[in-house]
């Protein structure tokens, strides 16, 4: 087995599981920039865990060499900062879909981004239900024809971006599957970041989501302006709203640091004098009469 | 004037009127003195208003139960006695607020000693704090019953000392002067009274919920994640104070979903981990539970049972989620249930969840409930040392020369080597899919048919590694009671008293729930063909399991008003179908 | 050449090849042709690749099972024919695609009727399309047994016709290809051709999971919430398209714990009001359950099963959830758990669940599995004005003079009236905490009794009213078979064959499984004492389940490889038991 | 029993039922806030609906005389949600508690907003868990000592109003208890609002939190600017984030228009020729072979 020691090319990352994704579906390009990340960083296998939900996307793990833990759906968050909190050796990335993250699993994100938990998140949005084969997902648009919604979707969609902004993530980003390289950069960038890292990628699925293809995308696309301080908030939450204008922003929309929960656990146990060979009669000693 | 080895005061009153933390401190002080304790409380589901109720007994011999009734009661006020009046017995004790309370009435029952102690009035004018009342309250009962006086002050220095002594004083003055009420206006016609006891040394008095706490630190948990909910919120305010001084880590989840999704991460990265809940939150868990069942992850979840179903009755007994611990989830999923008698039973069947989980590589819950969490009693002090701590089978790096690694490898035993992730070449994808024993997903007849069979027959030694039941064999009885939880030291009791009155009976005791030990079930029942299982629901859930799994028909006594058994319950029972 | 009155076509490929499509399109040209058909499915749980199956069953007779194994077998890759090579029985027959596919040889099986038909070179050479494929091989099968020729052609003109008569023509090349290549270059050796039948009025053709949504229009359901899972999403795709015409709504819910709170609140309402889901759903779903039994709000659950645990085999057949459906939600929570057998069973036991949700004021599940949920069949069409549409009893204002209204009155039947909000009088607190007959919450003993009673009490009167259980006496059986949902069907068939080799066996099909139809079984065991109950899950749930209500010891017969029982299967084990 | 038409005072619309709170609590005040808004408001007993989930403040119900739902902890918006759109009719309005509503029930909060379901839902915020006697909250301040934080709250709050926002809320307020005439306004005009309205309202636990007392907030309570455009989105949130300097706004934030669930579902409806008497012969034909 190669360690972290010795440099591994990105084709190396890859697991003898073929993807099962469908000919030309958009996470055949998240798996590439991610592999060329992890190639870059000369991610460990040992040390990388890759922790997904349930979904077309959250097959993810399957398809790489690392750890990985595929979990149940919309629980990718809780379980994937479980193992963070009590093994912060380990890089803990976690993916998933849009439905997994923000529908059934909505009720996690507003508390792992709050506490700062030190994992990647790496979401693909194809803004559809892909495994079930083509329901509306929470990112889906207004009226949006699909096999739930034959009169067309009757509710606003969420906002990624703009959510993990208002929870208080560190890290926000948003790429797009086809532009590898930016995707690549901004998985790197969001590694690299201490704290809890959002990257939403937008990620086609050509076989159910016949409204939102990579033909859609292009007129929408709109990079991050460059001059843009990616330390201000409301800048940021500015530029995730241009979604309401039929825009899609793609680049790093914020970042910055503050403590992170691995870094608060840390302090309690300091404060408490944390200690592996504690003696547990010391606890004991506190219960007699 | 016998002296009583075995006395039961029961105090009530209104939730919030100092009734908990006054009878935790007679209780301390009756332990110190040597006296065995057992608590039991009942508090009302709001957080103001509503009749709470605080239970001692007090013995100089092991404490098998809350007992059955109460031999003194201590009303501050009107609802108490109201509540309790049909249960006071010829010959008890009962001590009252009057007058100035708001029983309006002197008390005069035939054959019961009725004492009047104007608690609320010498609070008020005496002692002008109307929060001391339930101090005056313990002076007239430490001085009525010659509970604890020394220890009584000794503790309220301890307490109260940080918050000055001018605190302490008026804690003193009550107490005393509610001890000089009962020695100058009361006159003693009662024959309770306590001998001191031998001060034990290796004695520590702790609740259930802090037990399952201490049992897990003892086991070696490192990772604890819960939502508070009553009444198993103690746990985690355990394990909050001490897990982080063993380098542990505990967090409040925003649900029990994500608790025990926490706990399944932390657990697959290597770490002894639990959650503990009550039943809301169990049913919330059951798409987890069987996912860590599926993946083969050791998890420890600990269920202080409540009333139910849904809100149901928060604070009140029951012993109700046996059916969907043992068989809930989707699928066929495999899992483990024990459940304890007693306090110290929470420590160590605690313990035996942790070896459990990790030898099995399974889910453990622990059925536990409210009068047993919040139950305090006196128990022998754990030795650290003498604690055996199982862990998983782990994988070796190198050990299987160039084989891959296979996370589910199909071995006699049915339990594989877990790879921990940063181990070279033990890489794998743990999934909730079904699998192949390289955990790639795989759905083949043959493959679904050995992964579903290795995952409940791992389980075919469990009986004996975990030896959780105990047999009390009787020659010539009658019947056989089995019992479980914390009626098992109620039928204890029961069993005790029957034999006391010639009554032949024999008992089983399983704290291993599930998977039944089907081996002494089966023996016992073939001694004891007529069996008697008293159970605090309306299903008679065990009685269920029993009828599931062995040819027993067991002839079930079901209570579900919210409390637990007496002694005397079971005993006319084993009384009425001995005949 | 002798005709067959009963075949079974099978074709595998893999998914996404359009094997769903063209299994689709023969179904219903069969139908259209006065045949029975009835189909099975299985997919694989990704979305691409793996190995589908689309089988369909013909005859002149109601068709009670997928039936055993397979006459013809045609297979549009190696891996089909690899999958099913062991099972190719002599005297079948096998088409597959060569030469030109991925199967490298021509294949010559011992007394097989092999008929190789280039499916693939014929679409992309002939046809310059590799999605023709499919018709290619449709247009072989048709000709060569005589299954629906004009019919195809309807369809594929009503069906491709809106895209244009380019497309059609292209299907219609496709197909006459592929009938010419089997009139030109097979040689037909095997006995196996359908007569067409009589065209039938009053057939309609709908899979399992439609028929449950039919069901609940049927049954007046005006409001349907849910969260899309395979097995069980095509119930809220039907209800999508036709519930808004019945001025209902639904809506796709964030998560399945949603969706059951939505349709509790919708209940309150006075709508009739549904969801569906599958394993994992019913999991989420425990603790709001137990919320509607103990609310008491009428709520309608049709749980679509999947293999288990945890993600399990999404895909796959299995009968696993039942333990959860009767005994899952803690506490203990009354409910009632309906299990249909076929399409048509779908529609009835749906609007049955609803009349008994009305009735009851509980929560039903309905028991369907992945097989039926995707099983297309004729069916009889049902009579909308001949639907029994039960309301529950509702509050009328004033009718009970001055006593004020009282949301949980103690009835004799255990039934209260129920007010709807916008009814003067009938304001009331619905809860699910322990609550008084007025619905303020109560929680003393002699109160929770009574409740509890109430709650489990009503249902005492259930097995008479609903009449779900179906009894196939025979004197003289040594035998007595207990089957419950799908494998009803494939036990009917099993009887029905033994009983043609003089096995004498008699059968019981209770479509009602919680609370179990007691007096029924009870009379049936009585005269059958040797019960055989075959189940497709791993612990044998419904025979523990009748174990632990009744005195029956059942053989159990569990099968749990992801597939569903063959008629065979359970005759022979009939046979073994009955010696 | 009183109709919508005889105008009740404040005090007709108390039930039997006495209040279960502590002497002090903040919750009296909403109710009796409350009370008056609906008198104010004539609102008719039989055709309002209170639901609420789990905790001290979710007992409100029990304590007026319309009807009412106490659901389960955290699903008082789904319940309330699936009542609504059956019974468009009625006035369904929602109660809770920080942890009911942010914690546990935090994933239902994005889809009930961005849906603009025609609710009402007032959230008693006490930055605590009273009901289970002192745990912290998803809106307990960092460092927080409570009985499951011994050595201080590791995770910076939630901010239930920048939530909301977020979330495509059309109402969103905060009030405080003590004043308790805004409170009675502001839940007026939450309840004549079409969509979802939102009122967060400061709740003191006197019990159980010793950190946000009555007295702290007499600091920290700050209104809304007199000039603020109660229809700009930035500057709600800007208002929202004053959580952020230890103030607490109070006033209405923001107030827009747009299609509500019950106007989409009715649009639905409306294209499917919805017919109560609809015959169905016409569905089951479309299966015949
Ligand atoms: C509790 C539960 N509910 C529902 C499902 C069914 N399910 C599987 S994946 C999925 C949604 C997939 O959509 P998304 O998360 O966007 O991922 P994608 O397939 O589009 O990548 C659903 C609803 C499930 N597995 N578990
Ligand atoms: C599923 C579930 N988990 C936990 C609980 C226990 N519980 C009851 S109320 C409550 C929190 C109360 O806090 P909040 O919502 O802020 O309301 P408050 O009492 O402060 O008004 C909790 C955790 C429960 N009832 N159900
Ligand atoms: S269904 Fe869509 S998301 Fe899923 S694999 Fe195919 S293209 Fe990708
Ligand atoms: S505990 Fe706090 S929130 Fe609950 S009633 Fe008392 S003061 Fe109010
Ligand atoms: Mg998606
Ligand atoms: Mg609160």
């Amino acid at each position: 087995m190669t360690t972290a020691t010795e440099p591994m090319k990105s084709k190396d990352y890859k697991s003898t599981v073929p993807p099962t994704w469908c000919p030309g579906c958009g996470d055949f390009g998240v798996l590439n920039a991610v592999l060329k990340a992890f190639a870059d960083k000369t991610m460990s296998i040992d040390d990388t865990v890759l922790v997904s939900g349930i979904g077309c996307s959250s097959r993810f793990p399957y398809f790489v060499k690392t750890y990985g833990m595929h979990t149940a759906h919309g629980r990718v968050l809780p379980v994937a900062a479980g193992l963070k909190m009590s093994r912060p050796d380990l890089n803990v990335i976690a993916f998933g879909g849009d439905g997994d993250g923000f529908s059934i699993g909505g009720g996690h994100v507003p508390h792992v981004v709050r506490k700062n938990t030190d994992l990647t998140y790496i979401l693909m949005d194809n803004s559809i239900y892909g495994l079930t084969k083509g329901q509306v997902s929470p990112t889906s648009q207004v009226g949006m024809v699909t096999t739930t919604t034959p009169y067309g979707a009757p509710d606003n969609p969420v906002n990624p971006l703009a959510f993990c902004l208002t929870y208080g993530a560190t890290y926000v980003a948003q790429a797009y599957s086809s532009k590898s390289k930016q995707v690549q950069e901004l998985v790197t960038g969001a590694m690299e970041h201490k704290g809890f890292a959002f990257v939403n990628i937008i990620s086609p699925c050509p076989t159910f989501n016949k409204i939102n293809t990579f033909d859609s995308y292009k007129e929408s696309l709109e990079e991050v302006p460059a001059d843009h301080d990616t330390s201000d908030l409301n800048a940021a939450l500015k530029i995730a709203l241009r979604a309401k204008e039929g825009k899609t922003p793609i680049g790093l929309l914020y970042k910055v640091e503050r403590p992170t929960l691995v870094e608060r656990l840390t302090e309690i146990r300091q404060k408490a004098k944390g200690d592996d060979n504690f003696d547990l009669n010391k606890v004991i000693d506190q219960y007699i009469p | 004037m016998t002296k009583a080895n075995d006395l039961i005061i029961r105090i009530g009153g209104e939730g919030g009127e100092g009734i908990i933390s006054s009878g935790d401190m007679i209780t301390q002080a009756a332990a110190r003195s040597g006296l065995e304790v057992l608590t039991f409380k009942t508090f009302p589901a709001e957080i103001r208003g509503g009749y709470a109720m605080y239970q001692i007994r007090f013995s100089h011999e092991v404490i098998l139960s809350e007992g059955s009734g109460f031999n003194v009661l201590c009303c501050f006020n009107k609802e108490a006695l109201d509540n309790n009046r049909s249960q006071i017995e010829k010959g008890s004790v009962l001590i009252y607020d009057f007058p100035g309370g708001d029983i309006a009435e002197e008390q005069n029952i035939e054959g019961v000693h009725c004492y009047p102690v104007p608690m609320s009035k010498i609070a008020k004018e005496e002692l002008s704090t109307y929060r001391s009342k339930n101090m005056v309250a313990m002076g007239a009962i430490s001085e009525l019953f010659s509970i604890g006086a020394i220890p009584l002050r000794e503790l309220i220095q301890e307490k109260f000392g940080k918050k000055g002594q001018e605190v302490v004083e008026i804690n003193f003055k009550a107490l005393d002067a509610g001890a000089k009420h009962a020695r100058e206006h009361l006159k003693k016609t009662d024959p309770f009274q306590m001998d001191e006891g031998k001060p034990q040394k290796d004695v520590m008095i702790i609740s259930g919920n802090e037990a399952i706490g201490l049992g897990a630190l003892l086991a070696g948990v490192k990772y604890f994640s819960a939502y508070p909910i009553t009444p198993a919120t103690e746990v985690a305010i355990f394990l909050s104070k001490h897990l982080p001084k063993v380098n542990g880590n505990l967090v409040q989840a925003e649900d029990e979903i994500a608790s025990l999704a926490n706990v399944i991460g932390a657990s697959y990265g290597g770490v002894k981990s639990m959650t503990a809940t009550s039943g809301p939150g169990l049913s919330l868990m059951q798409e987890l539970i069987g996912m860590s069942s599926m993946m083969e992850v050791p998890v420890v979840i600990a269920d202080v049972q409540r009333g139910g179903p849904s809100t149901g009755l928060p604070t009140k007994h029951e012993q109700s989620d046996l059916f969907l611990a043992a068989l809930g989830s989707h699928g066929d999923a495999s899992k483990v249930v024990l459940s304890p008698e007693g306090v110290e039973d929470c420590i160590y069947l605690t313990t035996e969840a942790f070896n459990i989980a990790e030898q099995y590589q399974v889910p453990v819950l622990i059925l536990s409930d409210g009068s047993l969490g919040f139950r305090t009693s006196s128990i022998k002090k754990p030795d650290p040392s003498k604690i055996k701590r199982i862990e998983r089978l782990k994988y070796e790096p190198g050990a299987n020369g160039d084989k891959p690694y296979e996370r589910y490898e199909l071995t006699e035993s049915g339990i594989s080597a877990m790879s921990h992730p940063g181990q070279p070449g033990g890489n794998y994808i743990s999934t909730g899919l079904e699998h192949a024993p390289s955990s790639a997903p795989r759905y083949s007849p043959e493959n679904r048919v050995s992964m579903t069979d290795k995952r409940f027959g791992k389980l075919d030694t469990l009986e004996d590694f975990v030896q959780a039941t105990e047999v009390d064999d009787m020659d010539g009885a009658q019947v056989g009671v089995i019992a479980w939880g914390s009626t098992i030291g109620t039928a204890r009791e029961a069993v005790k008293l029957a034999r006391a009155e010639g009554v032949k009976v024999a008992a089983i005791y399983p704290k291993l729930v599930w998977p039944l030990p089907l081996k002494a079930l089966n023996a016992f029942a073939k001694k004891y063909p007529k069996t008697l299982v008293p159970e605090v629901n309306k299903q008679g859930q065990l009685a269920s399991l029993l009828r599931m799994k062995t040819d027993m028909k067991p002839i079930s006594y079901n209570i579900y008003s919210g409390m637990p058994f007496t002694p005397k319950m079971i005993l006319e029972k084993i009384k009425e179908v001995s005949k």
